[in-house]
């Protein structure tokens, strides 16, 4: 967030407090207080599409979830309850150490900050690797949709055609939810360079504030997914 | 040779009229409130126009009894139109008791048809005078959709399940039959026409084609021939075979009737059902039932299914029995749900 | 404040020929505009692209038109014409109507008008425009490489498993096309709520602000599901994957519920902005404030919000269910209200105004007139009776086209015509402008009118032959589309004509009132000298204050 | 958002553990049957858990109006999108049209 320098911009009546700006201050904005407000605004709005955006794959799943009640429950017995719960917890985890890198923030401990960020891409990290182990076993067991779609279980065998749709929906929502994973910890280490150098004090950490919002967010949507897609079929396993 | 200069296009089903009276009204009024704007603009216009360029408007005055009058006027209008057009709406899609069936296939870029006794054509479909038929359509590939603009009524046909709509034809002609929903590179070729005879000339029609037979009975042939009685019983009746347990529920009386599901869920079973049920016997498996089903899937072609289709119908009498009358034990009528199935019995096929 | 008195020693009078120091000649090269992140200049970078995708997307009309003169496909295969036909649609939905007024209009004079010195989020404008013009190359790319055939709609199972065109690049152009708007719209409601000036109160916003808040809530909340929709027709192409295939037991009509979900709201999308415009104008050209002006605005939220629970309308004859498509109907007849009420308060705010036809006001009165009979029109197809035999007829065609060429573009060109001295401080001729404005509101219905009766008699959309018996219809059509042409052609002569020759307009050249209007034209980098405190509502007009408004009134358009 | 580090931080720990704790719980509960009940438990539990990150993780607790009316927009209007599809699927059995009419 580099900041422009526009000497010749004049100040509004409520924006001039004290005779030198914050070097953050963009010039668009009388104060760091409206500036921080509207980039945390701009944030949830993002959000908000973000949540159209999965919205529309949690509703094609409430779709064919009700369409193919049994075949969504055989076929979720294929995915890692066990593996999920970890993951699960993991992001939880990462949200923790996010919301306290922020606090640090807060805290003026510039340490702390870059200490809880790497921890945060840490445990994405972990997220992601665990999901990979379970991609390979889809792989490998041929669950994957399309024209080598050949699962050895009868019970999906016997349901296809549907058990596709299921799987279809299973890579394609884990899978964005992936990606958003893979930015934020581009945007977290981004972040962990700029705390180290010390731009981030309790008067200005608005980039980690919206980064947390994003990441918090990626959170949510894995707590919506982890029941929906692994737990559906747990009881009859 | 059809005018040259058409304001109005032919009318000749009985929904037609309806439609078209509730079109003009609709006409109507649009006519009147465009006109009042125009005209209200223009007077404007000219009783206010700017004289000197320092002029400005004289203050608003905003009466709200303005305001609401012309919220509510529009909005009972609206809503008296909505009420009229889903009472027609309901007429197109709601075939009458004696509605005949006739089977649609869309494919591209060609309509094929089939009519309850058997007879097939592609692209005309030559209907008897003043009997109700009800299409029922599907596709084997993108969605087409069935339009005879003469009778006013337009159904798409969506791969994968039947749609429906019907007709009574009220003049004797032949019409446009169009496919209204873009289905690629010769969509604008899929048009055919639909012949509407006098009910005599009709059967003359039918007599000169190719002989074939009834759909229900190819139905009865091809339930046969997939050996469906192994387990469904002679005549889908839900006897078992030979002395042994039945392995399925029967089919007598289950058209249009409710199934309980063994996932505790109850679907009605319509045409589509029992399609899904021939072609993905394990999606909706009946309560009581073990789920030994093979798919037919790749076995049975669309013209086919409406055959074994029509024959589940001719099970259950004229029609079939009433949707939603009753929680119909359909699923466990034959069934005994004590008796236990045999896990793995030698499957059909 | 030192520098406000500066800024004041440097108002030249524009007959010295003297330029003051403005946003256009603050930096010159064309660096300095693809690095800007000056809203002004942007919009003027959005006013080029959208432009040139206008005329592309006009070019296909055009080819469209002139196959359709005759009943036999004479001019082209009909591969050729579905591809003229898609590509027409795709580009004039999303890279023209879409963002035609919020990202050049809305741009220019979101910050203006509410007395801020940009938007929010500069780089994100700028960012904006860079995705858009990406997306319009994935889209360019797949014209260029043969096309795409599936109609702007992108029906499954067509789109996914039977067309053999560049499905994936289109869908990919308009996806990543949908994140420009998002960033346009993000932009505007944090702007609008967070960057008034002080004394800016809600009920102090102009209406084209009212407008395109409501705008861009819905771009937020809709454009999301198209964007995964498309992405999934994508991935379904790509990788296999079958949510929408029915021979798998997925539901062709799932996509057309995901993707109207946003595309009933894009039209709404389209004409709200357009809307706020014709108030603007509606206003300035009376002389009066906007007759209900908190009903009109209020009105604008509502269109937004209903307009997202009717998207079914779109598939009365896909085999919904008759329930669901009863409650679309009734919901659809409610969005009606809204878009009346507002004719009406158009009209009645003529009432004891000063009514001055200058070129503008043209363009927003045959707004509303084509908006009334588009409006109505929809409202009929709205009725589930008469949509089952008008829908994919021509009726549809003409309908949406009244609404969003009648609409949209009427509110486009007006507003350009308006704001124009304002963005380059030069006036344009008045007979030509004049003469255009005729000329499209004539073409216009030559073209369009027809295709209600073509509809109503039966002629499917799509179709590039067709039974004689329609061929008269269809050659007034094509007549009406050569004279709308010329329409569309002379204004972009003239604007370019005039940035270069035409008079100087001054600051106000209209005697307009609004924040705009209190700076100078072309405005400076910061829009303005001093930060504006305002005190009254918007159209507040009395005579001695326009008196000394209106700028070099001998230099005033016509 | 609240402006005393240390109560921050019982709170975020808090959070945390109540996560946890749920994650295990749903974890438990899929494994009965319970019927239909299994995803009504499934949801409630899985919407607590999105509405404690939403409240003291992103600071909804301590914000303006406006975000949380922001939020409560976004997932309102999922809900449209969920509710008025659904809508048609579940009354898809066309059970009008099976009824025969005049």
């Amino acid at each position: 967030m580099a900041s422009t320098a526009f000497d010749t911009h004049l100040e509004g009546p409520h924006g001039a407090h004290g005779g030198h700006h914050h070097p953050s201050l963009q010039h668009q904005f009388d104060s760091l207080e409206q500036q921080k407000e509207s980039s945390t605004l701009g944030m949830w709005m993002f959000l908000v599409t973000e949540i159209m955006f999965f919205g529309a794959l949690f509703t094609a799943y409430v779709i064919y979830r009700s369409l193919f009640h049994g075949v969504f429950a055989t076929a979720s017995h294929h995915l890692d309850v066990t593996l999920g719960a970890i993951n699960t917890a993991v992001l939880i985890g990462s949200s923790l150490t996010m919301a306290l890198s922020i606090r640090a923030a807060q805290l003026n401990r510039r340490k702390t900050i870059v200490l809880f960020l790497l921890l945060t891409i840490l445990l994405g990290g972990t997220f992601l690797g665990i999901k990979s182990v379970e991609y390979g076993h889809k792989f490998h067991d041929h669950l994957v949709p399309g024209p080598h779609f050949a699962p050895e279980d009868p019970a999906i065998q016997a349901v296809a055609d549907k058990a596709q749709v299921f799987f279809s929906l299973y890579f394609i929502m884990t899978g964005i939810h992936a990606l958003h994973m893979i930015i934020g910890i581009g945007l977290l280490t981004w972040l962990a360079i700029a705390s180290w150098r010390g731009r981030f004090d309790s008067t200005y950490y608005t980039p980690l504030e919206c980064t947390g919002l994003y990441w918090h967010f990626v959170d949510i949507v894995w707590i919506f997914l982890f029941p929906l897609l692994y737990l559906i079929g747990a009881h009859a396993r | 040779m059809k005018s040259q200069l058409p304001l109005f296009p032919e009318s000749a089903s009985s929904v037609a009229p309806q439609v078209d009276a509730l079109f003009y009204a609709w006409t109507a009024v649009s006519i009147f409130f465009t006109a009042l704007i125009a005209v209200l603009i223009i007077y404007f216009m000219a009783r206010y126009r700017r004289r000197h360029e320092d002029e400005v408007g004289l203050p608003e005055r905003a009466p709200v009894w303005l305001e609401i009058a012309w919220s509510v006027i529009p909005l009972l209008i609206a809503l008296a139109m909505f009420a009229w057009g889903t009472q027609v709406f309901v007429q197109i899609y709601r075939p009458p008791a004696d509605a005949v069936v006739y089977y649609g296939v869309g494919k591209q870029w060609m309509w094929k048809f089939q009519h309850p006794d058997g007879q097939r054509e592609i692209n005309t479909l030559h209907v008897p005078l003043g009997q109700a038929i009800q299409m029922k359509l599907t596709s084997e590939d993108v969605i087409h959709s069935f339009f005879v603009p003469a009778f006013r009524v337009k159904q798409d046909a969506v791969p994968g399940r039947y749609s429906s709509v019907w007709f009574r034809a009220t003049r004797p002609g032949v019409y446009h039959l169009f496919c209204a929903e873009y289905c690629g590179g010769e969509h604008s070729r899929m048009i055919g026409s639909v012949v509407v005879l006098e009910p005599q000339q009709y059967e003359e029609w039918l007599a000169g084609g190719p002989a074939g037979q009834p759909l229900t009975a190819s139905g009865a042939e091809l339930f046969q021939q997939l050996t469906c009685q192994t387990c469904h019983g002679e005549g889908g009746s839900g006897a078992g075979m030979a002395g042994m347990a039945p392995r399925a529920p029967s089919l007598v009386g289950l058209y249009n009737r409710q199934v309980a599901l063994a996932d505790g869920r109850k679907v009605v079973a319509d045409d589509s059902y029992i399609r899904e049920s021939i072609l993905n016997p394990m999606a909706k498996v009946t309560a009581g039932w073990q789920p030994i089903m093979p798919t037919f899937q790749g076995q049975v072609t669309e013209e086919q299914l409406t055959q074994l289709i029509s024959y589940v119908k001719s099970l259950s009498g004229e029609g079939g029995a009433e949707a939603g009358g009753g929680t119909a034990e359909v699923g466990t009528a034959g069934g005994q749900m004590g008796t236990p199935a045999p896990q793995a019995g030698p499957q059909p096929q | 404040m030192n520098t406000s008195a500066t800024a004041e020693s440097i108002v030249a009078s524009p007959e010295t020929g003297f330029e003051r120091p403005n946003y256009l000649n603050a930096e010159y090269g064309l660096r300095s505009w693809l690095l800007t992140r000056d809203h002004k200049r942007i919009a003027i970078l959005y006013l080029i692209s959208v432009s040139a995708f206008f005329a592309l997307g006009g070019l296909f009309a055009m080819l469209i038109r002139l196959e359709l003169l005759t009943p036999e496909g004479d001019l082209m295969q009909p591969d050729t014409y579905n591809r003229v036909f898609t590509m027409h649609g795709v580009i004039m939905v999303f890279f023209f109507l879409i963002p035609a007024i919020p990202a050049v209009l809305g741009n220019f004079l979101v910050p203006i008008m509410i007395g801020a010195r940009d938007l929010a989020f500069p780089r994100l404008n700028l960012a904006s425009w860079y995705i858009y013009t990406l997306g319009g190359l994935f889209v360019l790319w797949a014209m260029v490489n043969g096309g795409v055939d599936t109609g702007w709609t992108f029906y499954t199972p067509y789109s996914t498993s039977f067309s053999n065109t560049h499905v994936v690049a289109t869908a990919l152009g308009v996806f990543i096309t949908g994140f420009s708007t998002i960033f346009t719209g993000l932009n505007f409601v944090v702007t609008i709520h967070r960057m008034r000036a002080p004394g800016m109160t809600w009920f102090r916003l102009p209406l084209f602000i009212w407008s395109h808040y409501a705008t861009s809530l819905i771009i937020l909340l809709g454009t999301p599901v198209i964007a995964i929709t498309l992405l999934l027709v994508a991935a379904e192409r790509v990788l296999h994957l079958g949510i929408f295939d029915p021979r798998l037991g997925g539901d062709p009509v799932l996509f057309q519920h995901l993707f109207w979900f946003y595309s009933h709201p894009a039209v709404y999308i389209m004409i709200l902005p357009s809307m706020g415009v014709i108030s603007e104008l509606v206003a300035a050209f009376s002389r009066k404030r906007v007759f209900g002006y908190k009903v009109v605005a209020f009105a604008s939220i509502a269109i937004a919000v209903l307009g997202f629970l009717v998207w079914g309308h779109h598939m009365f004859v896909t085999g919904q269910s008759i329930y669901a498509a009863t409650v679309f109907s009734v919901i659809s007849m409610l969005v009606a209200i809204p878009s009346a009420v507002k004719v009406f308060n158009w009209t009645a705010t003529l009432y004891e105004g000063s009514v001055s036809l200058q070129t503008p006001m043209l363009y927003a009165l045959g707004f509303i007139g084509l908006f009334t009979l588009g409006g109505l029109t929809g409202t009929m197809v709205a009725t589930l009776g008469i949509d089952v035999h008008l829908h994919d007829t021509y009726f549809i065609v003409a309908h949406f086209h009244y609404v969003m060429v009648g609409g949209t573009i009427m509110g486009y060109l007006g507003g350009l015509h308006y704001w124009w001295p304002k963005m380059t401080g030069r006036l344009y001729p008045a007979f030509l402008s004049r003469l255009s404005a005729l000329l499209v509101f004539v073409g216009f219905n030559l073209t369009f009118f027809p295709q209600f009766i073509l509809g109503y008699l039966g002629m499917p959309r799509r179709y590039w032959s067709y039974p004689e018996e329609f061929q008269v219809f269809n050659v007034l059509s094509s007549a009406g589309a050569s004279v709308l042409g010329v329409g569309f052609i002379l204004p972009l002569c003239y604007f370019i004509w005039s940035m270069r020759y035409g008079k100087r307009s001054g600051d106000n050249p209209w005697g307009a009132v609004g924040l705009e209007w209190d700076t100078p034209s072309p405005p400076p980098t910061e829009n303005f000298y001093t930060v504006p405190v305002v005190t009254h509502g918007p159209y507040e007009y009395n005579t001695q204050e326009v008196h000394a408004r209106t700028s070099h009134p001998e230099a005033r358009v016509g | 958002m609240s402006h005393n580090p240390e109560s921050t931080l019982k709170w975020y720990i808090a959070v945390f553990l109540f996560l946890m704790v749920m994650t295990g719980l749903t974890v438990a509960v899929a494994k009965m049957d319970l019927g239909a009940m299994n995803d009504v438990v499934m949801l409630v539990i899985a919407v607590a858990k999105a509405l404690a990150v939403i409240l003291i993780f992103m600071h909804v607790k301590d914000s303006t109006r406006v975000t949380a009316l922001t939020v409560v927009g976004g997932f309102v209007w999922l809900g449209i999108l969920i509710f008025f599809t659904l809508n048609d699927y579940l009354s898809r059995g066309d059970l009008l049209l099976n009824v025969p009419g005049k």
